[in-house]
């Protein structure tokens, strides 16, 4: 089968995944070189099978802070010359350039990959939800209707880096080691398929939201209903973008914190609601259940979802999945397994498993 | 002088009962009682079986062996109560006297015999039918003389049970009433004319309208009875004399107890003394039916009023509410259950029904719609349930045409009342 | 001319060998089918008379009865079946509409036996209900789209800003479907009633208005408001736990209904607020909805007077055009709308119609769903699916399809002894469920009724927590509308399409 | 003191008359316990210790009550009707009876039924006193007939 084929039916499927996820973060703000989070998403190896890897990295383009930037991979020339037609339509464009990469020999089909930093044109009000929308709308638009082309990262001071491969190979490739950001997160991916796409490779991102995930979601058919019922088109059909939609719906658009986000993506037994002492809180969980049903994730599910204010661990409601979280002075580790992070953290002052849906939420201080 | 806290006379169903109903209350008090008869207790009614051969001695107790040990009760055999001091509180048996605190007189019944020409002459053959061992006698002297055939005087329950324990020992048995019928007090002529019927079946003969005015004897023997003065003479060795019973009260009378016919209670069993009881077919307590005091000599008055005076004994509180007149018995193979009135006085007042069938009868007698009686002949099965209805004293407006129905049962009767019947655990309505 | 016997369907062949004489048969048979000669003491059956119900056969206490067709046939012929030339026959004798009971009898493809569920392997576990909660609970009415509260950010501090629209909780997302006191007997309302409250779902009063010795199940009733009106007072609308305005039914959509007097007992005189021995008769429309803003009006009426603290919905019965139809409904604010498919059971309804007129479920659910997600309010009304479900799985695949819960009928019924033998609107039902006759409905005692109909929303409830767990999820929202459980088998591209699924063998 | 029986309790509302009560109460007290045995074999069938009763639509089967007071208990005669001091139920003894009736006329229920070829009581329902769940309880279709203990509590067979 060409890679051609084999792109298109993992654009146009779901496909399930295994896999192993990392996290680091500072919570001062404090950046720190992605060596860290390379040598722990690169101990997990039977957590991959050289499919797809990929690393998030918030606060890496700190002289471009204040522009949206793309990452975008193309099949060919003629796609890229489409897509950049368009966002320069869209967009006033503050600097376009390659991606720096290294050349690794294992790597097969490399993408053409650039990134763009980027200022709406027509001039948004700071801090409105509808620059993002538009934002979105430009991402969901080129992933959508220009073949070829794929936005893989659109946040601001932040970027995503993935493709097929090990997460060394792909961390080499991409010269993970030279950027440096005050969270990381990484994935290694061990999908139930022949080949992967680099477009379907973790993380996922939208705005700057990015979201690394070890599972299979059951209620994937009815997220996706959901979110496009919200207006989100999922375009990778992966679990993870349903994932990252959500995180924007609930969190951006309904203003909802993590401690509430995750009590609706991993909800609590309605056994558990009953037994919450105070009638008012009582009421509210219900109805936040009963508003958001369709919301909640099913099946197992171990994630890291970061944004530029925070690092978020989150299990599915019975814990199907690792995660384990560590906490040294202000750094926070997650991870699949404990040995990932004691790798990088000889002595932490806390290690511990959270429990089934309980969210380990790290913010941003100040 | 023995002493005894609580003192039974008779040793019949009333004193038996007695002796449960003071052990309902009172567990430990002493209890004593004395019987003119020499046998541990047995249920009179039965002694026609006996007579018929149909049960041995050992099947006529109606309490077990055990009962007199298990309730601390001293039973005083062949003492007959032959005084009693109703203000000393003693009563003279045996010679002794006995001492007691409450005293239960159950004297019940005494054969009534009336004077027939010839009877202080005949010695032998000649018998009255109330006790054990008035059957032992007939038994013995059957059998030693090779008895054939009998007279027995009195178509009433007595006279007919003697007469079928005599059939039954293949005795050619003729029975004389006085009346146009049998069991005059309980049936009318239909009902009679069925037992006439299968009476005749069993080759009992049947003499209305009739009595013995004289016994012929010969040697104290009993050789005939003679009809009305002047009649026929019917030849039999065995005459026996069962026309009926009258309270057992001459001690009583004695002690100054109150009395009419029978000794005179009140709705707790007692007499005009407080501490002296009556109960059985020697007292005169409540006829529901009458309204008014009378002694109804039959087995069920005689327990419950037995048990409900011995619970008052026993400080106890019990009341008697009446019952009224009811019989069961089984005659020729014809059973019969009557209850109440059956032949009311042709005053107007009354309302009959009935519907007779090949071998069955079933009459009811009403009055302002309230069953004052009623005869259930050849089917009897599903009587009982017109003894509810008789002590209810249920309007019977509701369901009048179906009394005499085949099929009559609890259905009919109104929805409230069943479930009343049976509160709780019986018919959910 | 010969006239035609009536089509002896059955024959209740007798075992001689086995049959004691006790002649229960004859005595239960309302049909009369069995008879006892006193005379030669031997037994009769008059098969012509018999329904299938089965009911003789359950009481023998020997085993010596067995229903089984009759074999007699007229000629094959693949266009005139036996069937058609005696409706034919019959309607040559009575001039009449043919009458029917219970739902469409007529093979028409169910969908549901074309749809496979999915189940996980290795990608990802599956649940032990068991061994792990397993959550069914649903709540039927209008979801905002999004929570609004204050004090957020403090844990346990959150404040609603207001509460959410009125929603009936159920423990399953299984209740019983309207069947009014009238077209089933109180005994068999009020095993239903019980059984629904013990379990914690709801059942329905269908429009025979609420008796009395229901009111102790009555925070657990839908209420309907049918086209006669019938029963319809305040107390009937404030008891209740949620109202229904009934449009159509499944098993006759367009007709109104027909109650004959003398099923119209002093009981059913007294709920339905009729005079006794009167037809109840339900006009074909409402004839004060005679469009969609009449319907908002009615909505809201019931709305106001019950101080909008219950859920009101709409009962239809799935047409052609019920995915437009339903979305109307929800913006004329119904919290739920029912679709009742053409699979639906009725107590009496014309053969014609019944076996003609509307669509199945599955489509009707599928198509409703995907229109209300596409107009983006899907979340304002839930969605109740009735007609013709069977078995736990065709509501896992309804639920899959996009319903929030299902109206069970004709399966109750079957749990209280029905054998679907469709003589509903005689009224002599054996089985003391489709019947006034005080004979017949002492035979269904509603304890063990309760205790039936409670067995079987167990029993299926479980059953789809099982197939919850095999598809690795363990709340019953989690499938709700999640199309991608299931699979078409052997269904056309059209009918995926409309169905919103994929066909076996392709995966995600 | 004596323990109380356990009592058969009759809904009426739910008599479906059948009366496969009495069928069964007869297989119960035949020989060989099976149902066709019993009615189709050379022996005699024995007589039910139910009472049918039926008018319209109404019916129900009545059988011994067990009455705590029992009337027929306390005025039987013979003994032949007593009172069983384990389990309370009033039970008869055919040897001991004498065919007096006086149970029979004293029964409010009228549930005691004489058998005629034996001249003798016979009625009456023991409860199936072998040990067995009461037959006519066990087999009532509609559950119309339900054994209770002493408080009125409802007896499953197990």
């Amino acid at each position: 089968m060409e890679y051609g084929q084999l792109k298109e039916r993992e654009r146009s499927g779901r496909v399930p995944s295994g896999c192993g996820v990392s996290g680091i973060m500072n919570r001062t703000g404090k950046v720190f070189s992605g060596d860290g989070i390379l040598a722990s998403i690169c101990s997990m190896t039977e957590r991959g099978n050289g499919l797809g890897s990929g690393y998030a990295g918030y606060g890496i383009y700190p002289e471009y802070a204040d522009n949206w930037c793309f990452h975008i991979m193309y099949d060919e020339r003629k796609a890229r010359e489409l897509v950049e037609e368009y966002i320069e339509s869209r967009f006033e464009v503050v600097n376009e350039e390659p991606i720096p990469t290294r050349k690794v020999d294992a790597l097969k089909y490399v993408p053409l990959l650039f990134r763009y930093f980027l200022n709406v044109k027509n001039g948004f009000a700071p801090e409105s939800a509808a620059e993002e929308d538009y934002v979105i709308k430009t991402a969901m638009d080129i992933n959508r209707n220009f073949k070829g082309a794929c936005v893989f990262s659109s946040g601001k001071n932040m970027g995503i880096f993935k493709g097929v491969g090990n997460p060394g190979e792909i961390g080499e490739f991409y010269r993970i080691e030279d950027y440096k950001g005050y969270i990381w997160t990484a994935h290694n991916r061990f999908p139930t398929n022949t080949v992967g796409w680099w477009g379907g490779a973790h993380p996922f991102g939208i705005l700057d939201w990015s979201v690394v995930h070890n599972g299979e979601i059951s209620s994937y058919g009815i997220n996706r209903r959901y979110l496009e019922n919200a207006g989100y088109y999922c375009t990778f059909f992966t679990d993870t973008e349903v994932i990252t939609y959500l995180f924007d719906l609930l969190g951006r658009k309904h203003k909802l914190d993590f401690e509430l986000i995750g009590k609706i993506l991993a909800a609590p037994f309605w056994s558990e609601i009953e037994r919450e002492k105070d009638e008012r809180n009582r009421e509210f969980l219900k109805t936040l259940r009963i508003i958001y049903s369709s919301a909640l994730i099913n099946g197992p599910f171990a994630i890291i979802v970061a944004n530029s204010t925070a690092m978020v661990g989150l299990n599915d409601r019975i814990k199907l999945r690792p995660l384990v979280a560590a906490e040294k002075g202000e750094f926070i580790y997650l991870a699949s397994e404990e040995s990932a992070i004691r790798l990088i953290c000889e002595n932490p002052d806390n290690v511990w498993m959270p429990d089934a849906g309980q969210p380990v939420i790290a913010k941003l201080k100040g | 002088m023995k002493k005894t806290k609580y003192l039974i006379i008779g040793n019949s169903v009333s004193g038996v009962n007695c002796v449960e109903g003071i052990r309902q209350v009172d567990k430990k008090g002493k209890i004593s009682i004395v019987s003119d008869e020499g046998v541990y207790n047995y249920s009179r009614p039965l002694i026609s079986y006996y007579l018929g051969g149909r049960i041995e001695k050992s099947g006529m107790p109606f309490r077990d062996e055990g009962f007199y040990g298990e309730n601390g009760a001293e039973l005083f055999l062949n003492a007959r109560a032959e005084k009693i001091d109703a203000l000393k509180k003693n009563v003279t048996a045996n010679g002794g006297a006995i001492e007691f605190e409450k005293l239960l007189i159950a004297t019940g019944g005494r054969p009534f015999v009336p004077r027939i020409e010839g009877i202080d002459s005949a010695k032998e053959g000649v018998f009255t039918f109330t006790k054990l061992s008035d059957a032992e006698a007939i038994i013995k002297y059957i059998e030693n003389e090779s008895i054939k055939n009998a007279v027995v005087l009195g178509g009433g329950l007595i006279g007919l049970k003697c007469a079928e324990g005599l059939i039954e020992r293949s005795i050619k048995t003729v029975i004389v009433e006085l009346a146009d019928r049998l069991l005059p007090n309980t049936l009318d002529k239909t009902a009679s004319g069925i037992i006439e019927e299968a009476l005749e079946k069993k080759e009992c003969g049947l003499i209305k309208e009739e009595t013995v005015s004289a016994i012929e004897s010969r040697g104290g023997r009993v050789e005939g009875v003679r009809l009305k003065p002047g009649g026929k003479t019917l030849k039999t060795n065995l005459f026996v004399i069962a026309i009926g019973v009258s309270p057992d009260i001459d001690i009583a009378k004695a002690a100054g107890i109150k009395h009419g016919r029978g000794i005179t209670v009140d709705s707790r069993m007692r007499t005009n003394f407080e501490y002296i009881y009556a109960a059985g077919d020697v007292a005169e307590g409540r006829d529901s039916l009458l309204g008014s005091n009378a002694v109804i000599a039959i087995w069920p008055v005689a327990a419950m009023q037995g048990r409900v005076a011995g619970i008052n004994m026993a400080g106890g509180s019990a009341v008697y509410d009446g019952m009224f007149p009811m019989n069961a018995v089984d005659i020729a193979g014809v059973p019969v259950v009557s209850f109440g009135i059956t032949n009311p006085p042709d005053t107007g007042e009354y309302e009959v029904l009935e519907k007779k069938g090949d071998g069955f009868y079933k009459k009811i007698v009403l009055k302002n719609n309230i069953i004052s009686g009623c005869i259930f002949l050849g089917k009897i099965e599903r009587s009982g349930i017109f003894s509810g209805i008789i002590r209810d004293r249920m309007d019977v407006t509701s369901f009048k045409k179906e009394l005499l129905s085949e099929d009559f049962g609890l259905l009919v009767l109104p929805k409230e009342y069943r479930k009343h019947m049976v509160v709780g655990e019986g018919i959910e309505v | 001319m010969a006239r035609a016997k009536s089509a002896c369907e059955f024959v209740a062949e007798r075992d001689e060998s086995r049959c004691v004489k006790c002649q229960a048969c004859v005595r239960v048979c309302a049909n009369d089918v069995h008879s006892y000669d006193g005379d030669t003491g031997a037994l009769f059956s008059d098969y012509s008379k018999c329904a299938g119900c089965h009911f003789c056969e359950d009481i023998c206490p020997t085993g010596a009865l067995t229903i089984r067709r009759n074999l007699s046939d007229t000629r094959e012929n693949a266009n005139w079946t036996k069937d058609y030339i005696y409706k034919i026959i019959r309607q040559s004798e009575n001039g009449g509409v043919l009458l029917t009971g219970m739902g469409n009898d007529r093979p028409y493809r169910n969908y549901f036996e074309h749809i496979v569920l999915n189940a996980s392997q290795v990608t990802n576990p599956s649940i032990d209900p068991l061994r792990e909660p397993m959550e069914l609970k649903t709540f039927i009415g209008r979801k905002p789209d999004r929570i609004e509260f204050s004090g957020a950010g403090k844990s346990g501090g959150h404040v609603l800003k207001q509460k959410i629209p009125p929603q009936i909780e159920l423990e399953s997302p299984i209740m019983f479907s309207a069947m009014s006191f009238g077209s089933i007997s109180l005994n068999a309302c009020k095993s239903l009633a019980k059984a629904a409250c013990d379990f914690g779902v709801c059942w329905n009063t269908g429009e025979g208005g609420l008796h009395s010795e229901l009111y102790p199940y009555s925070d657990r009733v839908i209420v309907q408001i049918a086209s006669g009106r019938f029963g319809v007072n305040p107390d009937y609308l404030q008891r209740a736990a949620a109202l229904e305005i009934k449009v159509g039914q499944g098993a006759k959509p367009g007709i109104g209904g027909h109650l004959p007097g003398e099923k119209v007992s002093e009981e059913i005189s007294i709920t339905r607020m009729i005079p006794a021995g009167t037809d109840a008769l339900s006009p074909a429309p409402h004839h004060d909805i005679y469009s969609i803003e009449d319907l908002r009006q009615l909505i809201f009426a019931l709305k106001e007077a019950t101080g909008y603290v219950k859920p009101v919905g709409v009962k239809i019965a799935a047409v052609h055009n019920v995915a437009p139809i339903a979305s109307g409904i929800v913006r004329a604010g119904a919290d739920f709308i029912t679709v009742d498919g053409i699979r639906g059971g009725t107590g009496a309804a014309p053969a014609a119609i019944r076996d003609n007129v509307g669509i199945p479920i599955e489509l009707a659910v599928a198509a409703v769903d995907q229109r209300l997600r596409e107009e983006g309010i899907r979340n304002q009304a839930s969605l109740i699916a009735a007609g013709g479900f069977r078995t736990s799985a065709d509501i896992v695949k309804a639920i899959a399809l996009g319903a929030d819960a299902v109206y069970i009928g004709t399966s109750a019924l079957i749990s209280l002894g029905c054998h679907v033998c469709q003589k509903c609107y005689t009224g002599k039902c054996n089985w003391g469920i489709a019947t006034q006759d005080p004979y017949l409905t002492r035979r269904l005692n509603p304890e063990i009724g309760a205790r039936r109909a409670y067995n079987l929303l167990r029993a299926w409830s479980l059953e789809i927590k099982e197939m919850l767990g095999g598809m690795g999820i363990n709340a019953v929202e989690s499938l709700r509308g999640n199309r991608e459980q299931l699979r078409g088998v052997g269904l056309s591209e059209l009918e995926l399409k409309i169905l919103g699924i994929k066909h076996a063998g392709e995966s995600w | 003191m004596e323990r109380k029986a356990k009592k058969i309790v009759i809904k009426e509302n739910y008599c479906i008359g059948c009366r496969l009560c009495e069928v069964y109460c007869i297989t119960q007290h035949s020989k060989s316990k099976d149902i066709i045995k019993t009615y189709k074999g050379k022996g005699p069938v024995p007589v039910s210790g139910i009472c049918f009763e039926e008018k319209g639509s109404v019916s129900f089967a009545i059988q011994c009550r067990h009455c705590d007071d029992a009337p027929c208990v306390e005025n039987c005669l013979t003994g032949a009707m007593y009172r069983d001091k384990e389990t309370g139920r009033v039970l008869h003894n055919r040897e001991k009876c004498v065919g007096c009736w006086m149970c029979v006329m004293l029964c409010p229920f009228g549930v005691i039924k004489i058998d005629r070829a034996e001249k003798k009581v016979v009625s009456k329902c023991d409860l199936c006193i072998d040990g067995a769940f009461p037959a006519c309880v066990e087999h009532c279709p509609n559950e119309a007939i339900c054994l209770v203990d002493e408080d009125g509590k409802k007896i499953e067979k197990t």
